[in-house]
């Protein structure tokens, strides 16, 4: 059953240090409040997961957080690369990070594995390429019926997933719509699951395209009113086009990254 | 690698790469775009000789009609204007990988002869010169799609005798390479560059110079080559890009600068 | 790309003898006049593939259309027993049928390998029962991470698929909303998917809940209103849920189903 | 079988049967709901004691809040009042598979000493006497929710010393079954009869009769039982159903008659 925390207690409740956490978004609704949240509290040795580390998952490696990514696309998107992800590969700064690395067909079916309870998915894919030589965690599996060989991923069981949706009701449903990416597969794959919220509303309105996640397989909702800034949730607010160019700018030097961070994040008051 | 100086000509090499990937497209396509060139190309031929194009976003939208061009491939518009919009998982498994897309662009950092592509590294994998983004969708796209186009430029740091990492696969080793991988697809079947277009040669499936874009020699594309190239004897030179190619080309690039400012 | 045909002029275009066909609708928008056109057009020694067999496949049965059922439960919903399959089953009347047995879960796992193009699909699911000892299209796998078996079913890839949707464009994209059952899937694995909708529509207007198909992966799309009953479709109309008790009675002796048959099927005049 | 006749009470063994079932049911459980006794059930309880419990149909409808009888389990209304409608795919992947479901309710045709269920044939497969409609979501009902409501009129015809078919496993062998065939969930921890309630016993998971209803003898449920039967020493009996259970009760199945004609 969900319960309703601000997003500090939300995050000091169930993020611990060493844990594994998703916080997913493809490109549309991305936990950036609750990811900040996790850098002002000051996790360290995380197991970051996800398809498309953007921004806020290279601000994370850069403030020292993470130990591990696991990933399929580490891209300031339309815009270039990520320099505190390059800095941390190429230059073990601020820590070496480990890498486990595929592709998003591969991630996708690893989030809808463990979100059905498997321990696998089977897939088309990586064949020929050299991920397998690099990721262990790619495998062949032959169809009993028919003997072809395909390619199996292991299920991804986060034991923190974080989301954003643009609202939740009283009862803790939470309701997301326009791209929807993998929220849901997330949400059911992680052990415990957090949704920051634009609002809370008396009673979700359904609307064309909308996914409804209820509210009884969510751990905590945390009410986050641009809590994916800069990039956008559908309905509220615009992505911040801007900031993501200038981004590369910020990042590109370690000094001008932390003054950036400890102007931006470490002293910005919470969303909750 | 051209330069993008215009000099006497009304365009750049870039805008001539772009036009040439449009060209490709006609309506009734379903294509597999992402940011960038190939996101440029679709919209211009949507908004030019292919207004039925179908343009798919693997962050789940299909048949999106964006009035100027999405700087993500999870723009909004994307989803308000697609016929449907998918969950990610559905566009990979239900979309993609059974091969139901006509198109996948790619881009790449690398790319060898046989038209196989590298988006992960430069130099070695654990320790790498250069950290590139990685894998995202294209080793599928590689594999699923029924034809790929790549556009690059050329350049020798581009064109490699042999990658560092082999994110995607062209044309593997060469001639039955994709049928022995099992692929359903036919792979890169045109690589557009800034200076003009690649085919795989039907028996060896090794890259073959096929055209050029106006002004543009035969050397300089080998030098801009990190090995032997294949010349065809059949060079063909590129239409260059009408006005209104160009005027259209130029409106979406305009849109996405404004876009920028908020 | 979709073609616009008639019901008639789709089924006899797409439909063969000896054919698998599944004619899918988890209770809701079953594609009864598209059913009732193939039993019209004669078509014999079916493979019909369907989760829930129900009066329709009943009906097909009883007419003497199937070879073979791909099936997970054949029951008259809220009421009780198939006759006409009954009678198929215990006195091979009017002809033997072939049973190919499965749960639902095993079922729709079959549809969405066949969806993706995968030949098959996994699951947690079988075990312990006699189902394995008498299907032999479910086998075990193990997990080539954990060692885990678990079970394995192949993929469903009908020749022909039918669905009935509420509505189409003008461009053959198809919109159902309401309880969508498994209808996207069996759209999707089939080789040819023929559609028959309440209306076809200049514009689909976004509705909370409703899933678009593509037109350009179905080929036909046939408008059939209340090509539904005695089923029925959100939106239009409501279940006819006398005649569902009634098609017990109809459906017990052969004489009175060969009559009703005669007179309500066979002679009444196709939708398109 | 108790007959069905109401005689000095003012209740039939059937209501009993489904007043007994909606009894076990909280506010807040998420349960897995067929058409027939099972949904009459949770719709009881949720029209009675535990107005917050979660029905879910294996159509797609999550949360469902039914104004009347759901005739069929793709009702249209189950849709309109539903927290969430997914497709069946996702019902049975994301849902019933991981365990999520509180409790799950099954019929039988012929039900075994350690809650094994038939619902496929009476006789032989090949040559059944009677073809009953098969496994439908059953036997993954039966395997993955926390625990399994069986609701089942109790005869020697239906409790059966052997199954003619394992339709879906209940304590399997007895004992350990369920934990070596690999199940997360309790199995069937109550079977809700005519007559009264089986448990199973903690040590070996053989069904024991933990209640009598109302005016049933020991000896008629033994009579009703196709094994030798055996009887609980703390056997109790269970309370007859209130006013108000019976009166929810026949609104329920006067409103599902009602829909029958239209």
């Amino acid at each position: 059953m969900t319960a309703f925390l601000t997003l500090s207690a939300a995050i000091a409740e169930y993020v611990h240090d060493g844990d594994s956490v998703a916080l997913e978004g493809f490109t549309h609704l991305i936990p950036f409040a609750a990811g900040h949240e996790v850098i002002r509290q000051g996790y360290r040795d995380l197991e970051l997961i996800r398809m498309t580390p953007d921004l806020l998952y290279d601000q994370m490696i850069g403030m020292g957080c993470v130990r591990r990514l696991v990933f399929s696309y580490a891209g300031n998107p339309g815009v270039g690369s990520l320099h505190r992800f390059r800095d941390a590969v190429e230059h073990d700064w601020p820590n070496r990070i480990e890498l486990e690395e595929h592709s998003h067909a591969g991630m996708v079916n690893r989030y809808v594995a463990g979100a059905s309870n498997l321990p696998f998915a089977v897939m088309r894919g990586y064949t020929g390429t050299d991920l397998p030589k690099h990721t262990s965690t790619i495998a062949s599996i032959t169809c009993p019926f028919t003997g072809e060989v395909l390619t199996a991923v292991p299920a991804l069981r986060p034991q923190v997933g974080i989301i954003h949706a643009q609202r939740a009701d009283q009862a803790g449903n939470i309701q997301l719509w326009g791209i929807t990416g993998v929220q849901k597969e997330v949400a059911l794959a992680a052990h415990h699951t957090i949704v920051t919220v634009e609002e809370i509303v008396p009673r979700l309105e359904p609307l064309p395209g909308a996914v409804v996640i209820p509210g009884w397989v969510i751990a905590a909702v945390a009410e986050a009113p641009g809590g994916a800034r800069p990039s956008y949730a559908h309905g509220y607010y615009d992505r911040d086009n801007g900031f993501y160019r200038e981004w590369d700018l910020i990042s590109r030097e370690r000094a001008r990254f932390a003054t950036w961070m400890e102007e931006n994040v470490l002293h910005a008051s919470t969303a909750g | 690698m051209a330069t993008d100086k215009i000099g006497e000509k009304n365009y750049t090499a870039g805008e001539m790469m772009t036009v040439a990937a449009a060209r490709e497209l006609r309506s009734g396509m379903a294509c597999f775009v992402g940011v960038g060139p190939p996101s440029l190309a679709a919209n211009l031929a949507r908004a030019t000789h292919a207004p039925d194009i179908i343009l798919i976003y693997e962050s789940g939208t299909i048949g999106a009609k964006p009035s100027r061009l999405p700087l993500s491939i999870g723009d909004g518009e994307l989803a308000e204007t697609a016929d449907a919009v998918v969950t990610v998982a559905e566009m990979f498994n239900y979309w993609l990988q059974p091969g139901r897309i006509d198109v996948g662009f790619l881009g790449a950092a690398q790319i060898d002869r046989f038209g196989n592509i590298n988006t992960t590294v430069i130099g070695s994998y654990d320790h790498p010169k250069v950290r590139l983004p990685g894998a995202g969708g294209a080793p599928e796209i590689a594999a699923s799609t029924k034809e790929v186009i790549v556009i690059v430029t050329q350049s020798p740091r581009t064109f490699v005798p042999q990658l560092d990492f082999v994110t995607s696969v062209g044309h593997g080793s060469g001639d039955l390479s994709r049928r022995q991988l099992g692929f359903t697809g036919a792979g890169p079947t045109i690589v557009i560059t800034d200076l003009g277009i690649l085919r795989p040669d039907p028996a060896s499936a090794e890259l073959a110079l096929t055209q050029l874009h106006p002004d543009v020699s035969v050397e300089q594309a080998r030098a801009a080559t990190g090995w032997a190239l294949v010349v065809d004897h059949n060079l063909t030179t590129t239409e260059p890009p009408t006005e209104r190619e160009l005027a259209v080309l130029r409106r979406l690039k305009a849109s996405t600068e404004a876009s920028y400012d908020g």
